[in-house]
């Protein structure tokens, strides 16, 4: 294991890097490196700057001062290009696919294999066959981009870094939409390539990550640099302390459940399937499962489960073929995610940019947009001053980092992106709320405050859904866990007691088995 | 174009040169552009030569604030044009009396009267629009495919109704509302600025505007959070043809006749206002302020150049220039108050 | 110098533009200085520009209107602020107070096309007829006078009727359309202006067809060239730059010393100008 | 309008009806169009007249094929009409031997001969595109404004060049290229399919045709994949530009004339033809041959309603009606193959 150790220059040193933002100084004076070879776990809380230090690093913003050293020898990127000429190769937070194009050309988009003109689909197509069996992305390399999960999204993103020649591979929150099985194989990938003397940076909010595959760590607070070293050197407690600056349990743990005998929510035999046209691609197959009021189910699952499905599918936002959803123990009719909310029933999606977030609007206008019947006066005139105090009670209460309530929702970081969404359906009181990951990209000190927070709901009779690619979450979490596979619903178990390896088994049965 | 445009409630909560430039660009720009003609022909700056710009620019200026509805939802309207001439023959039809007394002119004019001709305006804009928007919603054909079609049905449909020729003539209480004042302010000019203010209330203070905005920002999150979008999606074409059949109304008056072929290339003009006072293409993202501003730019522009006597051919190649330039200040002043 | 504003419904259509070049070089011949306005098609333009106009205090104002019903509010607003207006071209009758009007009536211009097709086939005769834009008031008083002439007569047969919308490519296309549509070549094929009559030309070319009269209007240079090397059979004369001349005369003698014309409507009655005849168009200088 | 238009490279492993009919929706639709048309007015599918349909398209489809590229990039262009008239003066004035012999005829009409005018009406095509791909990369002002401008400023430039009359009278060898043959084939058609097979090979199968894919799919994405965006959205405009010197050039040879108002209006027809043809007006989703069935798709309409001798009136109506239902025939048997 190669370190960099002071007479040798590290592969890769920036010094004193500044980057401000309109009203926010998003990194200051900050130094990092990193030696050949190295996992360099990259960590920090939402909004710290991580993301913004590594597009200076791969050349898609530039720095307001600051320099960049490769081997010891200064370089400026000023395209992107540059730096992937560099070999520097970067797998962004947001994901930069082009959704109507293939796999095999968004992974080589840029590059495209072929003659000195004219592209060779079939070459390229070859190659994302074998790299994406390298990451197990079972998928043809002809699919389109826009017919995928997230998760697959996610992948075909690490597909492209891994198709460049790369010294530096950059990961910034490469594992948040992926589940446990995806994130071994990504393991196994990022320690071949050490094996090769490539470096990766390596952003996430899952801390436990950072011990089973880091070498070294670099601290980001506030945008200032708090500390570096060496990860075997260092406890879970050690690293959280630096980034919030004081301790923080690293899970919540409920004491007592607050499931009460009442059925808040009931989905009988949900079946939906892909094509209208074809009986055999089912989607959702014959789901059911009750959420008591107060009580907190989770759904644990890899992949491609059907959780999201399942999810969408009650909310009103996909149709079904056939099923029943019954509120209170009432059979409704849920066309429409109107009607859902009509029934007391809120979704936080999975995707929040694209399905939950209006980026350029306001935080005000954002986090109220649901709960128009609460801030509206005469007329259906908005009344500022209520929305104002809805606003200002969920910054309190979710402690919502940002400037002031007319601050863009584009321009927060990732976590407090996050809390704003939970805060919108969070003011619609909702008899019962489905959270599908919702804690994807937020930092530990968040996790935490809205781990509490959704205990803090099912106390007071929300009846929640928790879906997570994380078993611990749902593990510290639930009052009962049902697992999924592949569009059927696999088990259905006690929360207190379950372990990771019951659920494991659970989620790669084929057949139900019974609870 | 990700930093264009101004959301009803962005602020920074410091003062800071650039947002205040950002956030006035196309005043700014437009104040220079009368500057600069002020001081070529002084006559410009006229009080009656500005209440001229301002009446010439109220058709057009109630058109654009029905687009700004419809582009704030990342549709556009290229029907616009088309339906005014429809609304108009049949309002004009309907102030005759029928078909019959089309050319009948003075007193003997009084058909059913100014209030149900600009009913029937009205209505058949509603329900121009409204079909629109029914096709926009359920049958998903993009906006401008629809309005497209709209545009040429529509011009057909005029060209039908009137056998192709124009009808006027109207009484005195019909032409009012197109050629008379109140004290200096001529009337079309004072309906212009009312609409305005009231849609500006819609947009920025209503319910149903926040929604607006919301779903031309991201239509799918505006489902998930709950919001009937198709409904939306058609409101704001029915707007519009709300606007576009008081345009039909106000113009009819205006040159006491209705003809096939008005209103004929509005859509580019209404268009290029609403963008050049900063809404946004993408939707999300604008102000009837703005609007406003950017139609009374268009106005400035094609009266002064014509106050000047400059030679048509040459006026065309300068708007051309200035509507680019417009924007491009407006962008630039933006893109620096993001970079701070 | 004093202003006179001279206004033409579109400087995009050469006939206008030589109306203009008239008005411009009227004006100034009479000591005058002319306000260029270009109504391009609209009315609602053209009415913004008599307003500018007004405000800009000009002395006079010859027009040749975009559409006579909406342009009156616009000319009555002149009238009233105690300018004198000549009309040329086409007339506003419902506007009193006007100065006077120059003109060659549209109607009178289709019936004059009507005229010749029944003087080159007295035993009747197959028509193709291009009509203007749709819903403009030329198009639509030049295809009235057309069927004034032609309807009624069993042995005259419009058989083909469409608009080309004044263009020179729809008028090819359109024509290519009907040739292929009927079942034999029509003997007459009549355009509404001189550039669909020029299209039509070229689609009758294309077809190798001889001996099929096509009839013109407005007189352009290159309408005029044609005539004389037999391409088309005639065109309309409607003497736009004489009309001009002496609108702007009307209009100049009012204002140096206050007399009105002896009569308020002067019409020019328009010719067919063929082979025959060519030496009476106007513009026959300007063909090389 | 998530789920249309078809990505080239898209294929279901498994063969299904509705992905065939959603695939050629826009084919299926002209060949049902076709056959009312045969049906109801047999001549129309006499060769001479097929022929005249494909003649007719052949200038409109050369500009849909660059417009193609453009609304690829999720751009516009509404210049089209206005460049092709500037450029086909020029290329008429270079054709005489300047603008003092104009009205010549015949023989005595050679100028610089055809190719030297074919150059200066492409020549002046690119460098107008250039100048709208310079303004919307470099001055950051949105394709729809940059090029509503660019139609202001080319008209009037066309008019100041023409002086508002017209030019013609050209030699044989240059009217060949509009009005020539090679056996039953007009010319025309001829280079319109040959540009269309062309460019269907860029598209396709070249790097540069990829990247114009993957700018309009996500161009941050593709920014950050290290694509030169705006050399590529320059490089589409410039194209756009090539495609309307070479349409000036055959038209001015078609009609053996070229006029300042040549090309009105077909800024919409060109952009209803693409769209028709299944392109996504959001970029990303499109295929050259799609254009060609939109081209030949209003062209026939065109044809056969005139042929049929409805009142062109009525035809306006059909036209509107027809776009829109060809447009949802698409997106509906597009929204069969996936559901969402
Ligand atoms: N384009 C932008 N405009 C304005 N502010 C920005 C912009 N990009 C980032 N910021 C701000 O810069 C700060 C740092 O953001 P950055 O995305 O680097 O955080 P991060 O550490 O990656 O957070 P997360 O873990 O949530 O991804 C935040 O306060 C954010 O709001
Ligand atoms: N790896 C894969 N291979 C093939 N199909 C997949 C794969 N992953 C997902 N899918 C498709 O996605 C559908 C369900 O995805 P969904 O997003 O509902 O799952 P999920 O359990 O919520 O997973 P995620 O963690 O991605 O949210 C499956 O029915 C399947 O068609
Ligand atoms: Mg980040
Ligand atoms: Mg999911």
């Amino acid at each position: 294991m190669q370190t960099s150790s002071d007479d040798v220059p590290p592969l890769l040193r920036m010094t004193g890097i500044s980057k401000s933002f309109p009203g926010v100084k998003a990194l200051e004076n900050v130094d990092f490196a990193v030696g050949t070879g190295e996992i360099h776990a990259f960590l920090g809380e939402n909004g710290a700057g991580k993301s913004t230090l590594l597009k200076i690093l791969s050349g898609a913003q530039a720095p307001d001062s600051g320099t960049i050293a490769l081997d010891g020898k200064p370089v400026v990127f000023a395209t992107p290009q540059e730096a992937q000429r560099s070999g520097i190769v970067t797998i962004y937070q947001e994901f930069t696919l082009a959704p109507d194009m293939s796999i095999a050309e968004n992974v080589f988009v840029g590059r495209e294999l072929g003659s000195r003109f004219f592209v060779s689909h079939r070459q390229m197509e070859e190659e994302t066959r074998k790299l994406s069996k390298r990451i197990g992305l079972d998928r043809g390399p002809a699919t389109r981009v826009r017919d995928m999960a997230v998760a697959e999204q996610q992948m075909v993103e690490i597909a492209r870094a891994l198709s460049m020649k790369s010294r530096i591979i950059v990961m910034d929150e490469p594992t948040s939409a992926l589940s446990r099985s995806e994130v071994e194989k990504l393991y196994a990938i990022i320690r071949a390539l050490k094996a090769d003397g490539i470096s990766t940076i390596f952003v996430t909010h899952r801390l436990d990550e950072v011990f089973e595959i880091c070498d070294s760590f670099t601290v980001l607070r506030d945008g200032h640099h708090v500390g570096q070293g060496r990860v075997a050197d260092t406890s879970i407690e050690g690293i959280i302390r630096m980034m919030v600056g004081r301790d923080v349990g690293l899970l919540a743990h409920r004491q007592d459940s607050s499931a009460t005998a009442e059925v808040a929510l009931e989905v009988r035999n949900l079946t939906r399937r892909r094509k209208a046209t074809d009986a055999s691609a089912i989607e959702l197959h014959d789901v059911s499962f009750s959420v008591h009021k107060g009580e907190i189910l989770g759904i644990a699952g890899l992949v491609g489960a059907g959780r999201t499905e399942s999810a969408r599918a009650i909310f009103g936002a996909d149709r079904l073929d056939s099923g029943e959803v019954l509120v209170g123990g009432r059979a409704v009719a849920i066309a429409s995610p109107a009607d859902a909310i009509a029934h007391g029933i809120g979704l936080v999606p999975e995707d929040r940019k694209q399905q939950a977030l209006f980026l350029g609007l306001a935080i005000r206008t954002n986090l109220s947009m649901a709960a128009h019947d609460r801030i509206t006066g005469w007329g259906s005139f908005i009344n500022v001053r209520r929305e104002k105090d809805l606003v200002e009670d969920y910054r309190r209460k979710l402690n919502i980092r940002m400037t002031s309530d007319e601050q863009l929702v584009g321009n927060l970081s990732g976590g407090n992106q996050q809390k704003v969404v939970l805060a919108r359906w969070l003011a619609l009181r909702p008899g019962v709320l489905i959270v599908d990951e919702p804690t994807r990209g937020i930092d530990v000190g968040a996790k935490v405050e809205v781990h509490n927070l959704l205990i803090e709901m099912a106390r007071e009779g929300i009846a929640i859904i928790v879906i997570s690619s994380e078993l611990p979450e749902i593990l510290a979490l639930a009052d009962r866990i049902v697992t999924m596979r592949e569009g059927r619903v696999t088990g259905n178990v006690p929360g207190p007691g379950a372990t990771q390896e019951q659920l494991m088994t659970l989620m790669t049965l084929s057949k139900p088995k019974a609870a | 174009m990700s930093t264009t445009g101004l959301p009803p409630s962005t602020r920074d909560t410091s003062f800071d040169a650039f947002g205040f430039i950002a956030r006035f660009a196309p005043l700014i720009f437009l104040l220079v552009l009368m500057a600069i003609f002020a001081i070529m022909e002084p006559r410009f700056l006229s009080s009656i030569n500005l209440f001229n710009v301002m009446r010439q620019v109220s058709i057009t200026g109630l058109l654009a604030i029905g687009m700004t509805f419809v582009i704030l939802t990342a549709g556009i309207d290229l029907s616009v044009g088309s339906l005014l001439a429809f609304a108009g023959l049949v309002a004009a039809a309907v102030a005759k009396g029928g078909m019959q007394d089309r050319f009948t002119v003075g007193d003997d004019a009084v058909g059913y009267g100014w209030p149900l001709a600009a009913l029937a305006a009205i209505i058949v804009g509603l329900i121009g629009g409204y079909l629109q928007g029914f096709s926009i919603t359920r049958l998903k054909v993009p906006p401008f495919v629809v309005t497209l079609g709209g545009m040429s049905v529509f011009r057909g449909a005029a060209l039908l109704f009137a056998a192709g020729g124009p009808i006027s003539g109207f009484d005195k209480a019909f032409t009012w509302w197109g050629q008379g004042k109140i004290g200096p302010v001529p009337v079309p000019v004072i309906i212009f600025l009312v609409a305005a203010a009231i849609a500006h209330v819609v947009l920025r203070y209503m319910r149903f505007g926040r929604r607006v905005y919301a779903v031309g920002g991201n239509p799918e999150a505006a489902r998930l959070s709950g919001l009937n979008v198709n409904a939306i999606i058609c409101s704001v074409y029915v707007i519009m043809g709300f606007f576009a059949g008081l345009g039909a109304f106000v113009l009819s008056a205006r040159l006491n006749s209705a003809e096939a072929v008005a209103g004929t290339g509005y859509e580019l003009t209404v268009i290029a206002s609403v963008v050049i006072g900063g809404t946004s293409l993408f939707g999300g993202v604008g102000t009837i302020f703005g609007t406003v501003i950017g139609t009374i730019l268009i106005g400035v522009l094609l009266n002064g150049l014509v106050l000047m006597n400059v030679s048509s051919y040459i006026q065309q190649i300068i708007i051309g220039v200035i509507i680019v330039l417009a924007v491009a200040f407006d962008t630039f002043a933006k893109s620096r108050r993001k970079r701070g | 110098a004093d202003k006179i504003l001279a206004s033409v419904p579109g400087l995009s259509f050469p006939f206008f533009v030589h109306m203009m070049n008239a008005f411009k070089a009227e004006i100034g011949k009479q000591g005058y200085e002319a306000v260029e306005s270009d109504g391009q098609v609209s009315s609602p333009k053209q009415t913004a520009d008599i307003e500018a106009a007004i405000a800009q205090g000009v002395k006079g104002i010859v027009i040749s209107p975009n559409e006579v019903d909406a342009m009156a509010p616009a000319l009555q607003q002149a009238v009233e602020a105690g300018i004198p207006v000549v009309t040329v071209d086409r007339r506003v009758p419902s506007v009193e107070g006007i100065l006077g009007h120059i003109g060659a009536d549209n109607v009178k211009g289709g019936e004059a096309q009507g005229n010749l097709i029944k003087q080159l086939y007295p035993d009747g005769a197959t028509i193709v007829n291009l009509q203007g834009q749709s819903g403009a008031s030329p198009a639509i008083d030049r295809n009235k006078g057309l069927h004034n002439v032609l309807d009624g007569d069993a042995k005259y047969k419009i058989v083909f009727e469409q608009t080309a919308g004044f263009a020179r490519d729809k008028g090819l296309s359109v024509t290519e359309a009907a040739l292929s549509g009927l079942a034999e070549p029509p003997k007459v094929i009549v355009a509404a202006n001189d550039d669909m009559a020029l299209g039509a030309m070229e689609a009758v070319k294309a077809r190798n067809l001889t001996g099929i009269t096509i009839i013109g209007f407005d007189a352009l240079p290159e309408a005029l060239a044609q005539v004389r090397d037999g391409g088309l059979t005639a065109t309309i004369e409607q003497f736009p730059g004489q009309q001009s001349a002496l609108g702007v005369q009307t209009l100049v003698a009012f204002l140096k010393d206050g007399t009105k014309p002896a009569e308020q409507v002067h019409l020019i009655t328009p010719v067919a100008v063929t082979k025959d005849n060519l030496n009476i168009a106007e513009r026959l200088g300007e063909v090389k």
